[in-house]
Order: structure tokens, then sequence, then C-alpha cells
């Protein structure tokens, strides 16, 4: 039976966009964990950075990539963790077990989100019309995390490169109306 | 259309954000040693001042986080934002009276 | 006869390229780069609409946004466009344009009559009259309403898109003439974030129109372009032309609207959007909008060809059009004297009216020494003419200037251009909550201070020299970029811009006619709505003395140009009137708009599909499959049930229902809010939230919960399932989702920041496929690993493990009063499982069911829906849910409230079950329940029907409500009365139906 | 002080005169030293309050104190929707009196304030909608007041322009028909000149600063003009009442936000009827002189910069062109913003305070113009007996702390 099992996607069968300034991929099913702590309490973090192998951004809007996770702070004691398809599993396990006795919480979350890579030469502009965030390069860069809106959506959305290139991650529910927004506001730009 | 100071994200537009009215209302300890106009006082009865109002908003489309504001409710001018359990930022009679940001 | 009104040579249209364009029906020529305005006055046709109220002939005014009656109908069918301003339309190839507020034709106008009539329709008639006989206001109103109005809405969908745009920038320049272009200069210079936005699609302002400026020894244009080309090599400015600055909101939020692809023509944008709307974060703002020209108020001034100075000029030396052959200047100041020399230059006849008594300086010397005629101390008492001016009459001026004197005079005018001063345009500024100061040499009103970061300069502030207006430009740009951060705030040296000084005014708000006021020809102040010099005299006279008063009582000031040419004239003649200073009658509130803006462009690609997402949970494929009706329940749309070949609502239900308890059914329960919280102190949360008990919840065990607010009263309602000692999972309504997340935070982040809770929403994570009726044990069992034992998974248990092979939770709670499995598995399998389940459920005769048979299912039970049968003043224990109401618990969100007077109060609303006699009618859900039933209402009525439904299982109609007293009433026998008077009578009864004893749920 | 009849004679008459002959629609006097009664706020509550109170209750020494310009607050800047169709008992009774006095209103006053039934459609776009609807329509016909239900092509038929399948489609409507909307300034300068005409006081550019309370009992106001005593004082100063309240002394139930609406180009009719939606959030009518009035909801944080912000505007355009799809190469002309003085429960407050002779009326939030002449009519009866009127009687303040809420927010979303 295990064979047979079908994974949906929000976004499955959703046109891309037509021209080649703006590209537009899912990164699908990626895993996806919450972390919530404090992070005054030191150790809180050596046990977390123990399971990551890198330290819990604590510095407001950034994230660090490690090896096998990307770790964004999302608020003064909630992180995102990103990681590969089903990495998610044991990485909660690990986290719960590592953080056993210390108040906090990890949620598996991978299927609450879907995350979405927009990049290419317009893409700043294709971010410009859904949010009042900054994308400019003296305000938003490579490294830096935030959570905000695009048009009615809630995202959080994360710079990786020059390029540039997005991840925007949004609620299941809310996937196929960005993702067509996001189609529909490239469109000008070819 | 105000531009709000989260304590953490910095500076964002209104819309990221939603305000849950006057804060520093102090849910009483013990309701039931309260008369009904006290209890009434304290779920429907606000200050709702023309001047200085310390209000809640929340972070929303952010991190999602309360906190307090210090807005002028003629000017819309806004004075400062502090987390909860912090002291509210004094405004001076000058910035008041200059009226300027 | 093509452009008759062409000049051979001059003007920045481009003679190579004709383009063709018909006006109400009439074909005619033009250049690329005209507007319709300058096509249409090359053409000499001045006669280009009628006027709101009196539909006088009304032609082109201005050359600018501020145009008052140049408007016009543009294209046809699915792209037409009412009141467009002929001086914004760029011309294209194929535009169609025709005349508005007349019928048959601009030319013979039917409604023309009113003009005849209008002495008896001053300002507010309406207030007067129409009122008797007392039902006749109805077809008055009809009358009026046809007659009132400009253009014509489109009755299709707009085929076009729009985009919007957020930004953010260090300076802001509205305006790009000299002055905004300065300022963006030094602005960019510094490498600051620079947007620079120009309504017109050329920049440059009133140098465009300006043949003779110089800066630097240069023809002032050359600066201007060579500005521009150093602003385009920046790479931090935006240079935004065909842009308008639209408002000035708060905390320095401007919006703008740019029109992309208008100017292309109907249809040419390709995959452009039609317009764009910037939504702008500006941390410093260079107001630069200008100056408007003031119109004289003297007799007939509405006539086609009575143009504003400045516009005439603009056409001859932009456009390369002198409108008339025969012009007259009419003035109080020496600006329209450039007018008069440059159509001079153009061939016209010019002569000029002067009101001053002894003009004099280089401009009046200029224009003598072209030998151009200038009457000084006149006024022009009336026109003559009536689709197109024809002449004026002047006459001296008394000494006061009040009255006129002495003989009548006239002279052939086709053109008067006219010009009474000039405002600076403080209507962003004031928008932007600016505060303004009158100037009493300037006799206008200009930016005094604000309390956002914002400079103004140039003729926007006052300053009315070239070389003033590069100077203000540039220091402003430099300062503004200073104060975001950029640059040292040098400001380079202001080049050098010679002119003529300009001489004084003399100032004459009104100008006398040879009859007394109101008695003769009209003095317009406000064109579009045809509100007179007289209008406000009356205004007064009645007591409308407040210029607020005046606005609304002679609606100056509310057309689509927003008074911009009428407002200071309005103000003076009331301060006249009132003999009070100008700025003690005061100005009425600048609004945005600054110029009208377009729906389409604020609503962007927020419309048709990209309006408002559509929520669909994984299953959504299959229940497309499955032919399922939705509901829509928030945003989300959930199947509401699945009608088999040719079945209607009540059919498909009866079935879904009836099956679901005799074999098995399944609804897609995704949808229902989901929180995972954590925390040593999360049971001890739960309590304050819940109405009941948490602490002793064991661990795998699950409870329905009641929350109120502080009100006391019911706003959601869930089963809280106990996953670990520290860790719950709770469920919510769908629609309440989000607010009882917020709520849980709120009072965790604000209330109890000491509590030891982490909330998390994990609604999505989960698809939820609920599994309903006696088989439904059978079925799983087909598909799991978990022990489906009912000894070992009861009832309001959860148990981990594997449904169709993915990982799942399920818990063993029901809405239905049945055995029941709700399967929650990773949303990715949702779907897999829920066609597994389908699949499997087969040779159970499994039914899919929908949100309505849910509802039907759950109301045999008596289970309640909050927000259909509570409304927000229902509490805990109107439900007759004392039950769930914690005694023991000291203190909980909304428990002292329970106590208040009225809320403790015998015979309040109270939710019972309701049967009706015949049980085959289905009362109406929102029907009333009344003890004595009247030959007509007004009856008493007692309360409503929340939830009303043919049960199958019963096999009868119930129904539940919320009656006062309910509770007392059981056994009475009621009233519900429907609003086609028939009247049923129900007896009162315990709201569970079906399963009392709650049998089947345990089994 | 005779009032001269308006009349389409008069009209005639006066304009063979050039209009040179008509009336100060009111006087402008200065402040007396002593009235009987003390109405603080000239919107049309308060003018229609000294109206009643000169004409009904026969109190003519009464002064009208208004700081800025009559019928500059709220009265001038809402979207002029009437109607009755409201779901509590008490709110019907209180609505529906209101509108028994429109439907002669212009004739009473003999000021014509076009009062318009042109009819009144609550979309409903959902099943709670329906069922909304449903028990709402029920309530208001069985409390004698008029109300229709009407299938989507009926809307179709009466709205031509309707989008009936947008996001949410339109799966029916409840209609009154006596509901529609009126010329909000009229309605203040009709009252003004007829109060006027029987002896009341209007004094504009006059702001309270101050109550003159002495052991609990007000015995006047202090004023930019001096101090003017009053046996008895009304406040009806809508998004301000906080503000007076705390002049007084104590804090109300009330908050104070900014609402806004906007209108569009003036069009040939193309709306005949006002059209609320709750769902898709928007509400629209056309005015006589051809312009779509468009309202949206309010701003939720307290502010009394009569603005808004942007948000709001931004938000109720897509809804607008959802519905109304040929309203998007229409363009907007204004938009403005008035201070709406919000209680939790979405209902007026008209009660005694507890300064004994200091009474208010407020609380109307966002819809309170329909109610203009009924809560002055029941407001005069109220301040020249002492005693509330029995229609006032549940808009106490005191239930806010019995509990006994008239919750209108609850089961309807929108409430204009
Ligand atoms: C945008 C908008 C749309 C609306 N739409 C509708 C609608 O469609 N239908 C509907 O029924 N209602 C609507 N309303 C609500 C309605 O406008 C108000 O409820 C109603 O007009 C209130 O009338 P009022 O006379 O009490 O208040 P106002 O007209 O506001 O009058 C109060 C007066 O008190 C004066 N005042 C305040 N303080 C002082 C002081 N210290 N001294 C002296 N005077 C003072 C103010 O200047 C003001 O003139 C809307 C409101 C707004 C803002
Ligand atoms: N008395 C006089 O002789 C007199 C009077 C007025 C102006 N002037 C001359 O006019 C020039 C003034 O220069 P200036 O730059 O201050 O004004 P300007 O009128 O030349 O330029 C202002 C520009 O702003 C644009 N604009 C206005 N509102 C806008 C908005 N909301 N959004 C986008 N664009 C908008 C206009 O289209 C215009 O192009 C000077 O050359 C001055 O000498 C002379
Ligand atoms: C029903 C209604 C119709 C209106 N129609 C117009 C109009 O046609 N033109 C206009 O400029 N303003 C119109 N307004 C808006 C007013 O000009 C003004 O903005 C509003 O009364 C608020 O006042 P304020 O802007 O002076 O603060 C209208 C207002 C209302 C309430
Ligand atoms: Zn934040």
């Amino acid at each position: 039976m295990a064979n047979h099992i079908v994974k949906v996607s929000p976004l499955d069968g959703l046109a891309k966009p037509a021209g080649s300034n703006v590209s537009l991929e899912e990164r699908r099913f990626l895993g996806k964990v919450t972390l919530r702590g404090n992070p005054e309490n030191k150790d809180f973090l050596s046990k977390v950075k123990d399971v990551l192998g890198v330290d819990l951004p604590l510095t407001p809007l950034t994230y660090v990539a490690g090896g096998a996770y990307t770790v964004h702070w999302v608020g003064p004691d909630e992180w995102m963790i990103h990681t590969q398809e089903d990495g998610e599993h044991a990485l909660v396990l690990a986290l719960r077990e590592a953080l056993e006795g210390i108040h906090s919480q990890v949620v598996d979350v991978s299927d609450y989100y879907v995350v979405m890579r927009l990049s290419g030469p317009a893409a700043r502009e294709v971010l410009a019309k859904g949010s009042p965030l900054d994308f400019h390069p003296r305000a938003f860069r490579a490294g830096m995390v935030s959570g905000t809106r695009y048009a009615n959506a809630t995202i959080q959305i994360s710079q990786l490169d020059d390029q540039p290139s997005y991840d925007v991650q949004v609620r299941w529910s809310f996937a196929e109306y960005l993702w067509n927004y996001f189609v529909e506001a490239a469109r000008e730009f070819g | 259309m105000l531009l709000i100071e989260c304590p953490w994200c910095g500076e964002r537009d209104q819309t990221e954000f939603t305000c849950h009215g006057e804060a520093h209302i102090v849910r009483p300890k013990n309701p039931d040693e309260l008369t009904d106009e006290q209890w009434g006082d304290y779920v429907f009865f606000r200050s709702n001042p023309k001047g200085l109002h310390k209000e809640r908003w929340v972070h929303d489309h952010g991190c999602r986080r309360w906190f307090n504001v210090v807005r002028h409710t003629h000017t819309d001018i806004v004075y400062g934002s502090y987390k909860p359990g912090e002291p509210a930022p004094e405004v001076s009679e000058e910035a008041l009276k200059g009226g300027k940001k | 006869m093509t452009q008759t009104n062409r000049l051979s040579s001059g003007g920045r249209v481009n003679r190579a390229k004709t383009v063709k364009f018909t006006f109400d029906g009439k074909t005619y020529e033009g250049f690329e780069g005209d507007t319709l305005s300058s096509a249409l006055l090359a053409n000499n046709v001045h006669l280009v609409g009628r006027s709101f109220k009196y539909h006088r002939p009304r032609g082109v005014l201005t050359a600018g946004s501020e145009e008052p009656n140049a408007i016009v109908q543009l294209g046809e069918g699915n792209r037409t466009e009412p009141n467009c301003r002929t001086p914004m339309v760029e011309l294209y190839d194929g535009l169609k344009a025709t005349a508005q507020n007349c019928w048959p034709s601009v030319n013979f106008d039917i409604g023309g009559i009113n003009n005849k009539l209008s002495r008896f329709f001053p300002a507010g008639f309406y207030y007067k009259t129409f009122m008797w006989p007392k039902g006749m206001w109805e077809k008055y109103e009809h009358v009026i309403r046809a007659s009132a109005g400009m253009g014509n809405a489109p009755s299709e969908n707009d085929p076009d898109t729009y985009a919007t745009k957020h930004v953010h920038c260090d300076v802001l320049v509205a305006g790009g003439g000299v002055s905004g272009l300065a300022a963006a200069l030094t602005a960019g210079r510094t490498g600051a974030r620079v947007i620079l936005a120009e309504e017109h699609a050329e920049f440059g302002g009133q140098l465009l129109s300006d043949a003779d400026a110089t800066i630097d020894g240069k023809p002032a244009m050359e600066w201007v372009e060579a500005t521009l080309a150093e602003l385009r090599s920046m790479e931090e400015v935006t240079i935004l032309p065909r842009t308008t600055v639209t408002a000035y909101y708060d905390h320095n939020f401007l919006s703008a609207l740019e029109r992309v692809t208008d100017h292309l023509g109907h249809g040419n944008g390709g995959d452009l959007p039609r317009q764009r709307f910037w939504q702008i974060r500006a941390k410093q703002v260079v107001l630069a909008q200008g100056a408007i020209e003031r119109p004289m108020l003297f007799g007939d001034n509405d006539r086609p060809g009575v143009m504003l100075a400045s516009a005439v000029r603009t056409y001859i030396n932009r456009f390369g059009v002198l409108p008339g052959k025969n012009v007259v200047v009419f003035t109080n100041n020496d600006s329209a004297y450039a007018t008069a020399i440059d159509a001079h230059k153009a061939g016209a006849k010019v002569t000029i009216v002067d009101i001053r008594e002894n003009p004099a300086g280089a401009w009046v010397e200029k224009a003598k020494a072209l030998s151009i005629q200038i009457h000084t101390n006149m006024a022009v008492i009336g026109t003559t003419g009536y689709r197109k001016v024809t002449g004026v009459d002047i006459m001296p001026l008394t000494a006061d200037g009040k009255g006129v004197t002495g003989q009548s005079q006239r002279i052939d005018a086709d053109i008067v251009a006219m010009s009474s001063g000039w405002n600076p345009m403080i209507s962003l500024f004031s928008q932007g909550r600016g505060k303004l100061r009158y100037d009493e040499k300037l006799t206008s009103f200009v930016p005094d201070h604000c309390q956002w970061a914002n400079i103004s300069v140039g003729a926007g502030n006052g300053e009315f020299t070239l070389e003033g207006c590069l100077s203000q430009g540039l220091a402003a740009g430099s300062k503004a970029a200073q104060d975001a951060g950029f640059g040292d705030g040098v400001v380079p040296p202001t080049p050098a811009a010679p002119e003529d000084a300009q001489g004084d005014m003399r100032i004459l708000w009104y100008i006398p006619s040879d009859r007394p006021l109101g008695r003769g020809r009209k003095h317009f102040h406000e064109f579009q709505n045809d509100s007179t010099v007289a209008d406000i005299h009356l205004a007064e006279r009645e007591g409308f003395v407040s210029v607020e008063h005046l606005k609304r009582y002679t609606t100056t000031g509310m057309g689509t140009d927003q008074g911009k040419t009428s407002n200071v004239n309005a103000i003076a003649i009331m301060s006249q009137i009132r003999d009070v200073k100008i700025p003690m009658v005061g100005t009425t509130t600048f609004r945005p708009p600054y110029t009208p803006l377009t729906f389409g462009a604020a609503a962007g690609h927020a419309v048709g599909e990209l309006f408002l997402q559509k929520r669909k949970t994984a299953m959504h494929p299959t229940h497309e499959e499955m032919g399922a009706v939705y509901e829509d329940v928030g945003d989300w749309k959930r199947p509401r049930y699945f009608p088999k070949d040719g079945e209607d609502m009540h059919a498909a239900v009866q079935r879904e229902c009836k099956q679901v308890r005799e074999t098995v059914g399944m609804m897609d329960a995704s949808t229902l809010g989901k929180i995972d919280i954590q925390g040593p102190d999360a049971a001890e949360f739960l309590n304050m939230i819940y109405t009941n008990a948490w602490l002793k919840l064991g661990v795998g065990k699950a409870r329905y919960g009641l929350m109120c607010n502080e009100h006391g009263m019911v706003f959601d309602d869930g089963v809280t399932t106990r996953l670990g000692e520290n860790h719950f999972h709770m469920t919510t309504t769908t629609g309440g989702a989000g607010r009882v997340a917020n709520w849980l935070e709120e009072w965790l982040q604000t209330e109890w920041p000491e509590m030891k809770v982490y909330c998390t929403s994990v609604t999505e994570q989960w698809a939820v496929s609920s599994l309903n009726g006696p088989k439904s044990r059978e079925l799983l069992a087909e598909l799991t690993d978990i022990d489906l034992d009912p000894e070992n998974f009861k009832f309001m248990e959860m148990r981990e493990g594997h449904v169709a092979g993915v990982p799942a939770r399920v818990y063993r709670i029901s809405f239905t009063g049945e055995i029941a499995y709700e399967i929650n598995v990773p949303h990715r399998y949702g779907k897999h499982v829920w066609d597994a389940l389908i699949e499997a459920g087969k040779k159970y005769d499994l039914v899919l069911y929908g949100t309505e048979s849910m509802h039907v299912l759950r109301a045999e039970k008596g289970f309640i829906i909050a927000g259909q049968d509570t409304d927000g003043s229902v509490t805990p224990m109107d439900l007759d849910m004392s039950w769930i109401v914690g005694k023991n618990k000291p203190d909980f969100l909304g428990r002292r409230s329970f106590a208040r007077s009225d809320t403790s109060r015998p015979g309040r609303k109270q939710l019972v079950g309701i049967l009706t006699e015949d049980p085959n009618v289905v009362l109406p859900e929102g029907a009333h329940v009344v003890e004595t039933v009247k030959d007509r209402p007004p009856m008493d009525m007692l309360g409503h029907i929340s939830s009303s439904y043919m049960s199958p299982n019963v096999g009868r109609s119930i129904a539940m409500g919320l009656i006062k007293d309910g509770f007392n009433r059981k056994g009475q026998t009621l009233s519900v009365p429907l609003m086609d008077g028939s009247v049923h009578k129900v007896t009162i009864t315990d709201p569970i139906f079906f399963d009392k004893e709650g049998e089947r749920t345990r089994g | 002080m005779i009032m001269k009849k308006y009349s389409i004679f008069s009209l005639l008459r006066n304009s063979m005169s050039y209009h040179e002959n008509w009336q100060k629609n009111w006087r402008s006097p200065d402040p007396k030293s002593e009235y009987d009664v003390i109405i603080v706020g000239g919107g049309g509550h308060g003018l229609a309050t000294a109206y009643y109170l000169a004409k009904e209750c026969g109190i003519t020494n009464v002064a009208v104190i208004e700081k800025g310009w009559i019928g500059g607050g709220n009265t001038g800047r809402n979207t002029t929707i009437v109607r009755s169709n409201y779901l509590w008992d008490e709110s019907a009774a209180i609505y529906e009196h209101a509108m028994k006095l429109w439907e002669g209103l212009s004739q009473e006053l003999n000021y014509n304030v076009m009062f318009s039934q042109r009819g009144l459609l609550h979309l409903a776009h959902n099943v709670h909608d329906l069922q909304e609807i449903g028990r709402r329509g029920n309530a208001i016909h069985f409390n004698g007041i008029d109300s229709e239900f009407l299938t989507p092509a009926q809307v179709k038929e009466m709205v031509p322009l309707i989008n009936l399948n947008c996001r949410y489609p339109v799966l029916g409507a409840l209609l009154q028909r006596r509901g529609g909307n009126a010329r909000h300034d009229a309605v203040a300068w009709g009252y003004a000149r007829a109060a006027d005409a029987m002896g009341v006081d209007i004094i504009q550019n006059c702001e309270v600063t101050g109550f003159n309370i002495e052991n609990g009992v007000v015995k006047g106001v202090e004023t930019t003009r001096g101090s003017i005593k009053g046996k008895k004082v009304g406040v009806v100063t809508a998004g301000h009442s906080g503000v007076m309240a705390e002049m007084a002394g104590f804090r109300l139930p009330i908050e104070s936000f900014p609402l806004q609406a906007m209108v569009s180009e003036p069009l040939k009719p193309c709306i005949n009827t006002v059209i609320m939606s709750g769902a898709v959030h928007v509400y629209i009518s056309q005015s006589d002189k051809g312009e779509l009035v468009v309202g949206a909801g309010s701003d939720n944080f307290v502010s009394y910069s009569q603005r808004g912000s942007f948000d709001m505007i931004d938000h109720i355009i897509s809804p607008m062109v959802e519905l109304f799809p040929f309203t998007s190469r229409l363009r907007m002309m204004r938009q403005w913003g008035g201070i709406v003085d919000v209680t939790i429960d979405r209902s007026p407050i008209v009660s005694k305070t507890p300064v004994e002779n200091l009474y208010f009326n407020c609380g109307w939030g966002t819809g309170g113009f329909k109610c203009t002449p009924g809560s002055g009519h029941v407001f005069a009866h109220s301040l020249a007996n002492g005693e509330m009127h029995p229609i006032a009687q549940p808009f106490s303040m005191n239930r806010f702390n019995t509990g006994a809420l008239i919750d209108e927010g609850a089961a309807a979303a929108v409430a204009h």
C-alpha cells in the first residue's frame, strides 16, 4: 500500500509565469518545524544548537543556514526551521528529546505551510505589488527573513541571493491564491 | 496610514498590524469581589481620550507579538512603541507642541 | 478645413505624425503629442460640453487637470469612460470622444431650456419646493436625477488590467516643473532613493509653455532636458511621467496614479497594466505642484472661448495652436501679458483689458512696443455669443472698483484670456495636515507648517520667479535628502534665470457689470456646478455664512475638479460680503484624491479570481470529481452536499443523513481550526479560557469546551485533546479559527506572561476525514493499524497510528451522535487517505456528506453550532449547558458576567427544541415564535428558530430556537406565524431528538 | 420670528425679486445667560432635539451650542442610509419611530430633506447571511415594519449592474422598500430653521469646554464664549462624547473610531436602490446629484482626526469592483472620514448620567443618521419630563452594568 501513497500539494497543476524575468518554483514538501522557547535560557539555546548544529538566530529578521537546517527568526521566542522533505520527523523527535524538561514547543508544520521560490530580475517588482515590506537592497538583503503580508496572505519571506531569489512561505490554503497572484503580477514583466 | 514600529521587526506599514484598543487595562484579580459597576467598567468602559493614548497592537503579519504604542489620537503621531511590561516612553511637552514627526 | 488653428510651426507636437480622432461623431485630425484639448482647439472646436445644472455651452478653460468644463465621455462599450478632462487626454489614433450632459447633441441640447429658466433655479432651490403633494417627490426626484449626473457609467465589465505597487523612498518629489526637477536633482545626487512624479506626459511644468525663459543663458527647456538626463543616469532615482500624486496620508504615506498605457489608445497596452497605483512611503516629501491661474469673475465668463490666460499660452507654445484670431486678454496682473505677447507673435489680433489704473513696468512696455492695445482701468462686463464667445463688452471701472461707469464698448473676440492671479496648489500639503497661511500680497493661501516631514517649493509655495523656483527646489532637494540621511545638505549655486519683474496686482474679486449682481449676466465662479457670485450672496443672505455651509449649499468646489479654479474666488467673495478678512472665512477641507482616481487601479490585481483567496483542502480535487456543491464558510470552500443524478439539496441531504446513521458517512472536516498548545501551565491556561475544568483530563483523552468572552457570552466551541501531560490539541470552529488563536495569544502575551504556555496554529497541518456511522469502525479497521476495540479506544479518546499507510492521529469524537473517528493526517496525505476510505468504503455503502447534512445530523442530537444557535448574546446557561460551567473553578474568562442582574435573570431567551404540529412542515430558519397570533403585525415575539431541518432519522421536521423563558415552556404549544400569513402550531421540547441516551456514540 | 413658508409659489415670487428677499434660515444670536435646556452639539440629533423640545414640549428657551458649523459632524459626512429594519425589538422601536417621522419630515419642517424611499437591500452571500436576514426579516415584519425577501433574480432586476456571481455569490436579499436615503445637510438645516423660528438659539462657533457641576447637579456649561447657565443639559456630540464625559467626570462604554466614505464622480443614474453587503463588505447608493456614495468599515484604532487611514479605503474598492464590475473604469472623486462613537453592542446610549440633569445621547456610531428624527424626538421628551421616554429606556448607560445589551453588532456584521 505504502508505495501507492499519493502526496498532493495545493500548487499541483498550476501554471507558471510565462516570461523569463520571473521564475517561480515550489519547494515541494520541505520539512518545516516551529520551535518556541526562551532565548534567555542558555540551556535551551545550547540544547537546540546540539540538535541543529547552528546557533539559533537571535537577531530579528535573520536566518542561519546550516548543513541540514535553515533556521529563521520568526519572533523573539519563535523560530522556523526548514529541512529536506521528511526530515521534520527526526528533527521533531530530536528537539523534543533534547528539550525534555525545558519549557518549549516543537511543532511539525510541514503541511501547514507551503514554500515557493520566487526569483529572477523582476522578482522584486512582483513582490512590490502585494507587500508593503521594503525589498530594496538597502533594506532587505540575502540573509534576511521577515514576516509580512502579500495582498491578503500572511507570508514569511527570506532572501537567498542577489539574483534575487526568495523563499516565500505561506499557509497551505493560501498557497494557490498567492501563486496565482505572483503569476499574474509577473505577467507584465515578461 | 500609520507607520508603526514593532519593537522587534522595526517600522512597518499599519496593514501588518491590528490595534486592540486601550492598553494597561488589567484584568481584576478577584472578579467576584467587584460590583456590577466595577466589573462593567473593566469590561466596557474606556478612556477614549482626545490626546495621548496607550494602546495595544499586534504584529499579525510579522512576529505575531503584542506590544504597546503611544499615539496621539488627534494628530495620529506615534511617540513610540514598547514591549508588554515595559514602561511607556515619556512624551515631552515640547514634542507634543512641536507636533513634528 | 483641418486644424485651422494650428500654427505653421512651433510647439512640441510631432507634425510628422497625424492622428485621427472623432468628437461627437465627427472626425478630426491632430498630431502626436496633442491632447484632446489642443487637438479640438486646433480644429477650432470650442463647444465641448454642457454644464451640470443650466446646460450651458462650455469649452476648454485650462490646459491641465484643473479643467472643470471640457469633460467628455471617452471610448465606447466596455472601455467607455465618463468625465475625462480633455487637457489630460493624450491624443491617439482612433480616439473617440462624446460630449456629455447634453441631448440630442452638444450643439442643440434640450436641457438648455434650464438656462432659460435659470432664474427659478438658484442655489438650493430644491430644498424649498417639490414637497407637495406629498407623494410626488419620487417623481420629481426621478427627473432631477436624470438631468443631473454627468457622464454615463459603462454597463460592461472592464477588459483592462491594473497593478498596484508599494514603494519606499527617501525623497518623493510631487511635480516635475522646474522646482520639482531641481529638488529631485540635488536629492538624487546624494544617492538617496528619489521618486519624481509628474502628472503630465512631459516634464517642465510652466516652462513647457514659456518660449522665452532662459536658464544659464540657454533656453530653459535645455536645462530641463539636461536635468532629466542626469536624473535618468542615477540608479536610485525613479522618474514617473503621467503620474499624479493623488493623496497625502498620515506618516508620509502617499499614493500616486500612473497612467501606463492610456496614451497608447484603448486596448493597445499588451501585457502592461492600463494604470498603476503607487503606494509610497516617503521619508521626506517635496511638494512642487506649481500654481493654478484664477479666472476673472465677470459676466458670462463661462462661454466657450473664455480661457485662462496661461492656458492660451500653453496651447500656443506647447502645442502650436492659436485657439482664436481675436484675443482679448483680461487681467489684473502682468503674467497675462506674456500670453498677449505670445498670441500677438503667433498672429492674433490682441487687445489687453487691464483692470489696473496704471499698469507699468517691463511687461507693459513690451506689449506696448508690439502695439498691443491696452485698455486700463476697464472691466469686461460681459461676453457676447452663445455657443462660442464672439465679443466682449468693456466699461471703465469706478474708482473703488465696485461699479462701472461711462460708455460700454464692444470688442470682437473669439478668445478671452483671463487672469486674476495665481493660486499655489496646496492640496497635497493640506491633505497631509499642513496648515495654511493667507498671503496678502499673493492674495492666496500658501503652505505654513505641517506635522509631517515635507517641504513646499516653487509656485506651489508662492514663489513665482524662475530663479526663485530653482533656488527653492535645489535647496529643498538637498535638505530633504540630508534629513533622510543622505548628503551633506550643501546646495549648489542657483543658475541664473533672469526675468522681467512683474508689477502689482489689482484685486477685484468680482468684476462689476452694468446691471446689479444677479439681475443680468451670470458671474460664474464655479464652472462645473454652475455656481455664480449671486449664489454666494444668496447663500450668505440665507445664513449659509460658514465656508463649509457655502460649499454645501451652492455645491461650489464639489465637482470633479474639486474647485481647483474656484475655491479661492468663492472664499474671497464671501469675505467681501461678510466684510471680514479672507482668512476669517477660511478654506474648506482638501481631501484626497488630488484628481479623480480610477477605482480599478486602486483595486489593482485584486479583482476576479484574485479578489479574495478561495481556501481549499487537500481533498478538494476529489470533491470536484464527486460533484460537490459548495458552501462558503469564511474564505473556505466547503462541500455542502454531494448531489446524485439530478438530486436537489433536499433530496441529497435526506439521503446523506439517513445513510450516515445506517451505514457510514464521511465528511471533510479539515477546515476546523486547530491549535497546538504546549507548556507546563497549559491545563491551567485552558481552565481560564474554557468554562469547564481541564486539570484532570487524562492524557489521550478529549473534552468538549465552550469559550466565553468577558461579557460572558459564548463565542466559540470545540474539542480539545490532551496529547501529553503538557501538550494539548485544540480545535475551533472553521470561522472562529483565527479569532481564537489571537484570543489565546492576547491573554498569554499581555495578561498572563508568567504562564508557561506556547500556542501554535496548525489548522492546515492536518487534513481531517471524519467518519461517522455504525460501520465506521469496520471501515476504518480495514485501513489502520490502530486497535479500534471500543474497550481500548473509547469515545473521547485519541490514538496515533497509521491510516492507509500514512501516520495519523485518530480522534474518537462525534458531532453526529454516531460512532465516529476523525482521522487527522498531514495535509499532503489528505487526499490519499480520503480516496482510500472512499475506495474501502464501497463495500460498507459509504456516503459522502457535506456541511448541510452535518447540520441536520448534529441538530438531531441537539448539538449547537456557535454562530447559528448563538449570536453573541447567549450564555452557556441559556444553552442549557450549565453542566459545562465549572462550578468549582475560582475564575475563568466571562464568569463574573454571569452574575450580573440581566444575565442571571430568569426568563432569558433559552435554547429549546421546537416541533411543529405538522411533522412535514419545516419552519424557515429565522421564523419567530409567538404566544398569541394577531390578525396582523405587530405581535409580541418570544424568540426565533435558529436551526430547522427535515430529519430523515427522526422522521419529521425538527427545530431549535432561542425562546424567552424557554426552559419553563417545555410542553407548551405556541405558534409560528410566517410572513406569507400562514401559522404553524409548535410544541416546545427538549432539543435532543435522536438517541437521547447517546448510546450510539459510545457503541 | 415668523418663518416664511417655502413653496413653489415663494420660489416664483422670489425669482421676480432676483432672490434678494429670502430670509436667513436661522439667526446668529449671542448666547443668553441662561436657558431652560442647553443642547451641546449642533448635529442632526442635537438640532432635532431642540426642535421637538420647542414644538412638542413647549420649551423654547433652548440653546444649541455647536463648536463649528451646524451639521459639520457626522451629520454632514455620512452615507445617508435610512432604514428601520433592525433585529431587536428595542432597536426596531426607536428606528421605526424615526422612520415614521422621516415620512412626513419635509412637510413638517417645510424644508425638502429629499427623503427618498428608494428601497434598501441587504445582500446575503452565504448560508449564515441567509439565516441572519431570515431572522431579521421576520423580526422586522412581526414588529410591524416592512420587510421582504428577494431571490437573486429579483435582486438582479432591481440592480441590473450587480455581479451576482461574485466571490461570495448573492444568494438572496432582504429588502426594506421604505428604506433609502436623504439629503443629509438639509436635515440639519431644516431642523435648525424650524427650531430657530420657534425661538431656539443656535449658537455656532462656540465650543463647550466644561460643565458647571455643583453637588452632582449640572448647572450649566463653560464655553469659548463664556459660561451659560442651563437647567438641563443634553449632550449630543457623537464622536466627541468621550471627551464630553471626561469633562463631566465619568467614562463611557464608547470608543471613537474614524469611519470613512467616498464618492465617485457624478454619473447619470445607474444604481437606483441602496445596497449593503456584509460579506463582500461594501455599501453603496447613488446620490441625486449622481455620485456613487460608498462606505466601508471603520479603522479599529481610536482617532479624532476625522480622516482615517488609506487602508480602509483600499479595502472597500476591491469589494466594490467585485460586486459592481462596472465601477472599475469610474473614478473616486473624494474621500473623507468622520469620528464615530461606537459602543460594544452597536446600539446607542440615550440616557441619564451620573450627573443630575445632565443627559447624554450618543453611541450612534456608524448608523445614527437614520434615527435623527427619532432620537431627537425621544430625547426631547426625556429632557422635558426628567424621565426617559419609554422608547429610550432600554438604551440607558446602565445596561453595560446589568448586561442587558442590545447587541445589533453580534448578529449582523454591517451596522449602517
Ligand atoms: C462615513 C460615515 C458614514 C455613515 N453612514 C451612515 C449611514 O449610512 N446611515 C446612518 O444612519 N448613519 C451613518 N453614519 C452615522 C451618522 O452619521 C451619525 O450617527 C449621526 O450623524 C450622528 O449625528 P449627531 O447629530 O449625533 O452627531 P454629529 O452630526 O456628529 O453632531 C455632533 C456635533 O457636536 C459638535 N460638538 C462636539 N464637541 C462639541 C463641543 N465641545 N462643544 C460644542 N459642540 C461640540 C460637533 O461639532 C458636531 O457638530 C455614518 C457616519 C460616518 C462618519
Ligand atoms: N506670476 C507668474 O508669472 C507665475 C506664476 C506661476 C508660475 N510661474 C512660473 O512657473 C514656474 C513654476 O515652477 P514650478 O515647478 O513651481 O511649477 P510648475 O507649474 O511649472 O510645475 C508644477 C508641475 O507639477 C505637476 N503637478 C501638480 N500636481 C501634481 C500632482 N499631484 N502629481 C504630479 N504632478 C503634479 C504639474 O503638472 C506641473 O507640471 C516657474 O517658472 C515660475 O516662474 C510664474
Ligand atoms: C452623501 C454625500 C454626498 C457627497 N457628494 C459630494 C460631491 O458630490 N462632491 C464633493 O466634492 N463632495 C461630496 N461629498 C463630500 C463632502 O464634500 C465632504 O467631504 C464631506 O461632507 C465631509 O466633509 P469634509 O471633507 O469637509 O471634512 C459628499 C458627502 C456626502 C455625505
Ligand atoms: Zn514584529
